[in-house]
């Protein structure tokens, strides 16, 4: 190895032997857009390829270094890749080829750097479509959003957590590379794929899913260099509705009535603030659109897919609009003040331009967790203590919920939005975040995915959780290279 | 046939345990999907038809013995056949019911012998009766009774008590209901008395086969000497002995026989038994085992490969009477029927069966417990079933757990709606 | 006269009473299986068990149960014990295998355990055992033990400081005194014995039950043994029948008295 | 080690009446003749059996085993030789007592159950609330938590209602040291709806496509997904199997499609899964049913080739097909496309609905499964070549695959002639991804076939490798030592976590951890090398 062990140039020059002087860098610049809210990392390394991954990891564990991988572009919003102080970053950003499409089993093999633009350009052609998050920023990664089990907008497709990632390739804090799902092997991928297979099953190998416990880990158990993602097909018909309400209970009946039978495709909840966040370019023209919208809209759509795609969407229809009216709600076809045209971006297309959250006043808190639609309207009351004891007002706080796991339960998701001038508003959007946390926790909010200052209210609570969390982690990660700090890892490294 | 010869049979167990529970067409619910009392009682898998099986297989392969423990657990069970009813669903090479016979009857060539059932035995052979009561009371039940003497006075039909109903003092009125329900239709019935005997199914369950036989041969001598061509009995025990087990030891009672349910509907369809009186009540129907899968008749040994016995030999407890009980209650005005969960082939037994009444109680008592809160269940005002050993254990049950159930037996609610009685309270006592 | 120390000498068989085709004969093995019927007492032990209760309750004293074979019955067993003896002496041995012994080693094996258990005033078995129906063995055990023997008896008492026994003859009875120890063989007439209650059958479990071992007693059956079968077949059964015809029952039955005189039947 | 110890503790644990040791008790556990390619077919006689009734005696139980040095193997309904005791000195943990449904929410679409709830008992009760529940194709006796937690889980109605593995929430783990570990918002808030996290997923270590069959601890309760049920809150039938009677229920509809060869077959069940339309699909070959509706008829026509010949090809893609529609209208539209794409890939679709007596003994033999352990019939028992599920193109290769290597068996008259051809074909969520398992048919009592069990597995064995397949039984550890070195090593990582849970080793757990070598001995050496060869030929 290159270099003198312990020195910063020493290191550089180490890794630069890796994956070439050109994708190492220490530019303050470069480093600072990576340290979000976190501290400086000391370096930040661009690997091309799966396996100079591996070879960096390896150098971690010889050199005891901090690997932060990130693969999305910036902003990094959660924290999970904000670092801590010296850290390497190893941005996979870089890695963005699409190495397999495959039609007739509806899946990608894609590089973590990867972004859902590109993904969907790439399949829209073949007849398919991406599952992804509602509105992710332009740069997000398909496979980081897959990671953090960020939900996505069709809950009939989402039968279990890990949807829509199927089989990885990852590498182990270890410096071991790993295969998850049926591209664990035998066999090469190439292999593979001429006795028919597509790395479309998501289980195993074996008797452990060991992909279940790198996704939500925030980088902390290794890197993933591949995945597919599971795709599906591209409706040739396609309607969409709107339910608008100021009783939220009528919405949530209405939920469980329609996606129990998978009839709805995209299906997703969103108060006026958020809606009208969603579809404006920032806070004042969001103002004005809020005031247009009903408190909750139900956002839904109903699809007709290659044979017979109208008939499909008529029955659908008769059979929805069935369930709205014993819900009592009615079923429309616009929302005032905004051409369908924006909400179908809004659904089907990643932020164009700035990251939505970004748009509104520049700087945002956000706070989500999973609950059941049945228990959102108790989790709404102890928010809105929450507002009113921190006098925040409730009308510009954005409620998004989105089901997932056909509906067995939701993601809840509050947006505070402030400009991040006025320093008293991010502090006291921090403080009531910070409170409103702990207090939904002991209401039954389930953080599952804990950034920051929620691990410890997450953790807390599971003490028997925390302790196989690190026999996993020292399994995986024995050397402790990976994103330290995070999640329950405190002590660890 | 010996232990050893079922051999195929138990080592072709597959441990699927379908013989814990109804078949899995007909589970309805989480509480009465279970069909064995004796696996559902005592939980280890030695209990179940399976476990008894491997058991079997265990000590013929040498691997253990035979000893009291083993004893209790082949006998802790009612042999009410619903195991077999539910294997039968999966499996053709395997009788079941068959092995837990040869498992008893091995117990008792062993002399493994639970000592209840050898007082049950000795009173058999000393009174002719399961309960050791004097042979010569035997007729007291139908004294004052406007019936024949079947011996000398030539009747055409023969009526056949059984044990239970000519000496259980509180089922007294019930059959002697039966009778004057009979004589109600105009039939020439004659009853042996005091020269009735125990049919013998009693003993060949408990293992005691050869005493059996005995018995079975005294009921063909006595029946000839009747000269009655039509049997009838009121007791499904004895019904199952008659209509299975005696053709299965080759031996021919040369009557046509009916078990009363089935006579009462075929009186009723030819018009001689008029049920016209209303009985308003909500009804449900216990299938007797030994009136159900345990009376289907018996269809010839077959010798060799099962895996090739055609299906007309292969006991399922299908052909059971199921339907003539059901039918009478039908067609008594006022009644209606609901059934409940486990019925037909797959019913629960009462608990009284395959000696488990004499040698534990408790657990015959749980047994029947269970079968009244599923009747509960159904919303039933009244169980109605026609076996003197199952209306005997209910109504005890029913004492016991203070349930608000009325039990009678099916001729009770018949001679009612006859004209010939009324319901006395609760349980027609 | 003080109270009788009793042994009553009992063999387990299967039930004499079953039916015919519980009898299964395995030719080559030269045994009986029975089949579907379950070991009893031998009846006539069952009377001598009997005949020793009643003495104990007129005169007091204690009625021990020997029994010696192979496999034995502990349901058996408990229940002779239940009826109203004190306690249960078991040689179980497969050498003892009732169709393995002869009368003279059955006698053998019991004259070593009496001796061996000792202090007998009276010991009784069954006239004969109704699986071999010989009779030899109570005489036997008196001719090792050396002590008088009374067959058949029909009733026993005591009398003085002996037994009066009646002994049943074909054609009425004889009896006989004798001093103690003596061994009496019974008969039928003494009575059946008594049926225990379930509870006393329970309760017998807690009753002392020994073992015996023929190492123990130190003796050998097999060396004992002066019987060998040679072959074991069921008895064929012809049937032939003829119809006696007849104008009227009574000439019939005059006929039926002719034929059955021509068959030297009568 | 202390055994009688032991026994005594459970004894004043659970009471007399929940422990045994009685050997012909014991071997009522060790007898488990399927799934067992051992020809002795006994497996390892237990040192006790107990019956624990909570979790809190689960618990006890299993740090009684730590205490004194014996290992514990748990089960739920029992059924297959996986369940039985693989070391010397081991408690069988019987759950039979936890066999109670905990909770049924409605709303959130999930129940909460004990180990031993059987599939038709859960069933039964969800359908009264509009709902139903996964059933594995080994059929409604099974546990649905065992399944889930432990072992595989495929079934016919997986292309609606997934795989066992994928329908967990909430996760209550008694963990091989007598500790307790919720998984998901259990452990947080006690609540069920949930499985994974916070952060990253124990579900990944719980199980994988295959469970760790008792290695890993004890599974007391779990919370499973359950589906949409349009059909009867309760079915009125008649019969218990071959001879149920009972009207068609509204909105079901029920198909039996036969395609003319591989590609029109594959090719439809593509565009079936992407028009969502199934409830329940089962792709077979026509012979596949009636070995089993007709074992005896089975057993004369044994090598007639002709009439074989005919059964086997003409209706070999084969493709039953379950519509439970929520209305009318959806039926129709269903209906509709079905009728397209079979017409379009030149097959024809018979409607079962419409031949009253058939559609009465299938359907709650396909909605119930009760219909697979009918496999039985033919000789009394079976095993199956399955392999880790991928991609439709792959699983049907796979059936051509087997069905080559069971003619040679039953040309020899090692395996019963079911026509060789008998998949258990089945998509899963809508044909994202498929299984196929061949069964194969022989009685365990004939030595002969016994004989063939061994030699058949390592051949399918060396097939899968071959076709870049996990083999299924990695469960098996002589499989496991094959695989893992051809799969990241996945065999150290269990390890790794076995030691990590389980520090005493107090798990019986040969099935999820150890490595054995195949005996080659007897075994052709041609394919010895070929084996060899495939290990090689498929590193990456």
């Amino acid at each position: 190895m290159a270099g003198k062990k312990g020195s910063k140039s020493g290191l550089r020059e180490a890794l630069a032997g890796l994956v070439g002087p050109d994708a190492v860098s220490d530019s303050r610049e470069e480093l600072e857009v990576y340290a979000g809210a976190g501290e400086m990392p000391a370096l930040v390394v661009r690997p091309s390829e799966a396996a100079q991954v591996a070879e960096l990891v390896r150098l971690a564990n010889r050199e005891k270094l901090n690997l932060v991988p990130v693969s999305s572009g910036p902003p990094h919003i959660h924290g999970g890749s904000w670092p801590l102080k010296g850290s390497v970053i190893v941005d996979l950003s870089g890695m963005r080829r699409i190495l397999r499409t495959d039609r007739r089993n509806k899946v990608a093999l894609i590089e973590p750097g990867v972004t859902f633009g590109q993904l969907q350009e790439a399949v829209e052609p073949l007849g398919l479509r991406v599952l992804k998050p509602l509105m992710p920023r332009a740069n997000k990664s398909v496979i980081a959003s897959a990671l953090e089990r960020e939900p996505i907008t069709i809950p009939k497709y989402h039968w279990d957590m890990n949807d829509p990632l199927l089989c990885t390739e990852v590498v182990f804090g270890s410096g071991e590379v790993f295969r998850t799902g049926s591209a664990a092997g035998p066999g090469t991928l190439e292999q593979q794929w001429a006795e028919g297979h597509a790395q479309k099953n998501p289980l195993g190998p074996a008797q452990s899913d060991l992909v279940r416990v790198v996704q939500g880990a925030q980088g902390t158990m290794g890197v993933v260099t591949w995945a597919t993602v599971k795709l599906e097909v591209k409706p040739q018909a396609r309607r969409i509705y709107f339910l608008r309400e100021s009783d939220l209970g009528k919405l949530i009946d209405f939920s469980y009535r329609v996606l129990r039978p998978k009839q709805t495709d995209e299906h997703l909840i969103l108060n006026r603030w958020a809606l009208a966040c969603m579809l404006s370019e920032g806070a004042e023209e969001a103002a004005r659109l809020a005031e247009k919208q009903a408190p909750y809209t139900l956002i839904y759509t109903l699809s007709g897919y290659e044979y017979f795609p109208q008939e499909r969407v008529a029955y659908l229809e008769e059979d929805v609009g069935r369930a709205a009216q014993v819900s009592g709600v009615v079923p429309e076809r616009e929302i005032p003040g905004v051409p369908l045209q924006r909400v179908w971006e809004m659904l089907d297309r990643p932020c164009s331009g700035r990251y939505w959250k970004e748009r509104v006043r520049g700087g945002w808190r956000e706070i989500f967790f999973i609950t059941t639609l049945d228990r959102v309207p108790r989790m709404m009351e102890v928010m809105g203590e929450v507002l009113k004891r921190h006098a925040w007002p409730r009308e510009e706080v954005g409620v998004y919920i989105q089901p997932m796991q056909l509906g067995r339960n939701c993601h809840l998701e509050y947006g505070l939005f402030f400009d991040p001038e006025d320093a008293d508003a991010a502090a006291k959007a921090e403080g009531l975040c910070r409170e409103a946390a702990a207090d939904l926790a002991d209401a039954g909010a389930f953080f599952s995915r804990p950034y920051g200052g929620w691990a410890e209210v997450a953790y807390s609570r599971c003490p028997d959780t925390v302790k196989a969390l690190r026999m996993v982690k020292d399994m995986l990660d024995p050397g402790g290279v990976m994103n330290r700090g995070k999640l329950c890892f405190q002590e660890v490294g | 046939m010996a232990l050893q010869d079922y051999l195929r049979d138990m080592e072709g167990c597959s441990r699927c345990s379908s013989c814990k529970w109804v078949p899995f067409n007909q589970v309805k619910s989480w509480r009465f999907a279970k069909n064995c009392p004796s696996v559902t009682r005592h939980n280890l898998h030695a209990f179940s038809g399976s476990g008894k099986m491997i058991m079997g297989l265990s000590m013929v392969s040498g691997r253990s013995e035979l000893n009291d423990t083993v004893t209790e657990i082949i006998y802790r069970c009612q042999l009410c056949g619903a195991c077999d009813t539910a294997c039968k669903v999966y499996r053709d090479d395997i009788d079941l019911m068959d092995v837990l016979l040869a498992l008893r009857a091995h117990c008792v060539e062993q002399g493994q012998l639970i000592p209840e059932h050898m007082l049950t035995i000795d009173a058999l052979k000393r009174e002719d009766n399961v309960f050791g009561e004097p042979k010569a009371r035997r007729g007291d039940w139908a004294e004052g009774l406007d019936v024949k003497d079947a011996v000398g006075e030539k009747p055409q039909v023969l009526f056949h008590a059984g044990c239970r109903y000519s000496y259980d003092p509180d089922l007294r009125e019930t059959v002697r209901g039966a009778v004057r329900l009979l004589r109600s239709a105009g039939v020439d019935l004659g009853i042996a008395g005091a020269d009735e005997a125990c049919c013998g199914g009693r003993a060949f369950e408990l293992g005691y086969q050869g005493e059996s036989e005995n018995f079975a041969d005294d009921m063909v001598s006595r029946v000839k000497a009747t000269g009655a061509s039509v049997l009838v009995t009121a007791c499904s025990d004895c019904y199952a002995a008659f209509n299975y087990l005696y053709p299965r030891m080759g031996k021919e009672l040369g009557v046509e026989l009916y078990h009363i349910t089935q006579y009462l509907e075929k009186l009723a369809g030819e018009g001689r038994l008029r049920l016209r009186q209303r009985v308003p009540k909500l009804v449900t129907w216990h299938d007797p085992c030994h009136l159900g899968r345990k009376s289907e008749p018996f269809t010839g040994e077959w010798k060799g490969d099962k895996l090739l016995r055609p299906v007309t030999m292969k006991r399922t407890g299908k052909k059971g009477v199921y339907d003539a009980p059901r039918n009478v209650l039908k067609s008594i005005p006022g009644i209606e029927l609901v059934e409940m969960e486990r019925i037909k082939g797959y019913a629960w037994c009462c608990g009284a069966g395959g000696g488990v009444l004499e040698a534990f109680p408790e657990f015959a008592a749980w047994t029947a417990a269970e079968r009244i809160e599923e009747a509960l269940a159904t919303g039933a005002e009244a169980l109605v079933t026609s076996c003197p050993w199952c209306l005997r254990i209910f109504r005890d049950a029913v004492e016991e757990t203070g349930a608000l159930l009325e039990v009678y037996d099916l001729t009770e609610l018949a001679l009612v709606s006859a004209g010939e009685g009324v319901l006395a309270g609760g349980a027609a006592r | 006269m003080s109270e009788l120390n009793m042994l009553v000498c009992v063999k387990q068989v299967p039930d004499p009473e079953g039916p015919p085709s519980a009898f299964e004969v395995d030719r080559e093995a030269r045994r009986v299986i029975p089949k579907g019927i379950p070991p009893v007492l031998s009846p006539f032990d069952e009377n001598a068990l009997e005949a020793a209760i009643r003495l104990k309750e007129e005169h007091g004293g204690s009625v021990t149960l020997l029994s010696v074979g192979s496999g034995l019955s502990r349901a058996v067993m408990l229940k002779a014990l239940a009826s109203g003896a004190d306690r249960l002496v078991l040689l179980d041995d497969p050498a003892c295998d009732r169709e393995k012994l002869d009368a003279q080693a059955t006698a053998a094996v019991l004259a070593a355990a009496v001796r061996s258990l000792g202090g007998f005033d009276l010991i009784l078995t069954g006239r004969q055992a109704a699986d071999t129906n010989a009779g030899q063995v109570g005489l036997g055990l008196a001719e090792m033990l050396g002590i008088p023997a009374v067959p058949f008896a029909r009733k026993v008492e005591v009398k003085g400081a002996g037994i009066r026994v009646e002994s049943v003859l074909p054609d009425g009875y004889a009896v006989y005194e004798a001093e103690l120890p003596a061994l009496v063989t019974v008969s039928h007439e003494v009575g059946d014995l008594r049926y225990p209650s379930l509870m006393a059958i329970k309760q017998a479990k807690s009753l002392p039950v020994e073992e015996l071992t023929l190492t123990g007693l130190g003796v050998d059956p097999a060396s004992e043994t002066r019987l060998e079968l040679v072959s074991l077949v069921p008895p064929s059964r012809e049937r032939r029948c003829r119809l006696v015809e007849a104008d009227s029952p009574e000439e019939a039955g005059a006929r039926l008295a002719e034929l059955l005189r021509e068959e030297k039947i009568l | 080690m202390s055994v009688e110890e032991a026994r005594r503790e459970f004894v004043e644990l659970l009471g007399e009446e929940n422990v045994s040791w009685e050997p012909a008790v014991l071997d009522c556990y060790a007898w488990q003749p399927t799934f067992n390619d051992d020809p002795d077919r006994w497996v390892k006689r237990p040192v006790a059996v107990v019956l624990p009734s909570s979790t809190e005696e689960v618990q006890e139980v299993v740090r009684i085993c730590n205490r004194h040095g014996l290992r514990f193997k748990s089960f739920s309904t029992g059924w297959g030789a996986w369940n039985g005791p693989t070391f010397d000195n081991v408690v069988q943990v019987d759950l039979r007592r936890m066999d109670r449904i905990v909770e049924i929410d409605a709303k959130n679409m999930y129940a909460v159950i004990e180990p031993y709830v059987n599939g038709a008992q859960l069933q039964a009760e969800a359908m009264k609330v509009g709902l139903n529940t996964h059933i594995i194709g080994a059929g409604p006796n099974c546990s649905p938590l065992a399944s889930a937690t432990s072992g595989w889980g495929v079934g016919h109605d997986s292309i609606y209602m997934s795989y066992s593995a994928r329908n967990l929430l909430g996760v209550e783990w008694v963990l091989p040291d007598g500790e307790v570990l919720r998984l998901g918002t259990l452990g947080s808030s006690g609540e069920w709806f949930n499985g994974d996290g916070p952060g990253p997923s124990l579900r990944g270590i719980m199980r994988g496509s295959c469970g760790a069959l008792s290695g890993l601890g004890i599974f007391t309760r779990c919370a499973l997904k359950l589906y949409n049920w349009p059909g009867p809150p309760e079915m009125e039938i008649d019969g218990i199997m071959l001879d149920a009677k009972m009207e068609v229920p509204e909105n079901i509809g029920y198909y039996m499609c036969f395609f003319p060869d591989r590609k029109a077959f594959s090719d439809a069940m593509y565009k079936l899964g992407e028009a969502e339309i199934a409830y329940n699909a089962l792709a077979t070959s026509f012979g596949g049913y009636f070995d089993i509706l007709t074992p005896r008829l089975f057993r004369k026509i044994e090598h007639a080739d002709s009439i074989r010949s005919m059964i086997v090809n003409t209706f070999k893609y084969t493709l039953a097909i379950l519509f439970a529609a929520n209305s009318a209208r959806e039926l129709a539209y269903q209906e509709k496309v079905l009728h397209a794409i079979v017409r379009e890939h030149g097959g024809f679709a018979m409607d079962v609905t419409r031949i009253k007596d058939f559609f009465s003994m299938l359907f709650m033999s396909f909605v119930r499964a009760t219909i697979p352990a009918l496999v039985f019939r033919m000789g009394g028992s079976f095993s199956t070549a399955l392999d880790r599920n991928d991609a439709l193109d792959s699983q049907a290769a796979w059936r051509e695959v087997v069905r080559e290597i069971k003619e040679g068996y039953i040309r020899k008259g090692q395996i019963l002639d079911d026509l060789a051809d008998n998949p258990y074909f089945v998509p899963y969520e809508n044909n994202t991804w498929c299984h196929c398992e061949v069964v194969y048919q022989y009685d365990p009592r004939d030595p002969k076939h016994r004989e063939a069990l061994e030699p058949i597995f390592l051949d399918v064995t060396i097939a899968a490798i071959e076709r870049c397949m996990e083999p299924l039984f990695t469960s098996d550890p002589r499989v496991r030592r094959l695989i893992s070195p051809l799969a990241g090593n996945f065999s150290k990582y269990q390890q790794a976590i076995s030691r990590g849970l389980d520090p005493k080793q107090a798990a019986d757990n040969t099935l999820y951890s150890a490595e054995a070598d195949f005996d080659f001995s007897g075994i052709d050496p041609q394919r010895v090398r070929r084996l060899q060869e495939v290990v090689e030929q498929r590193r990456w």
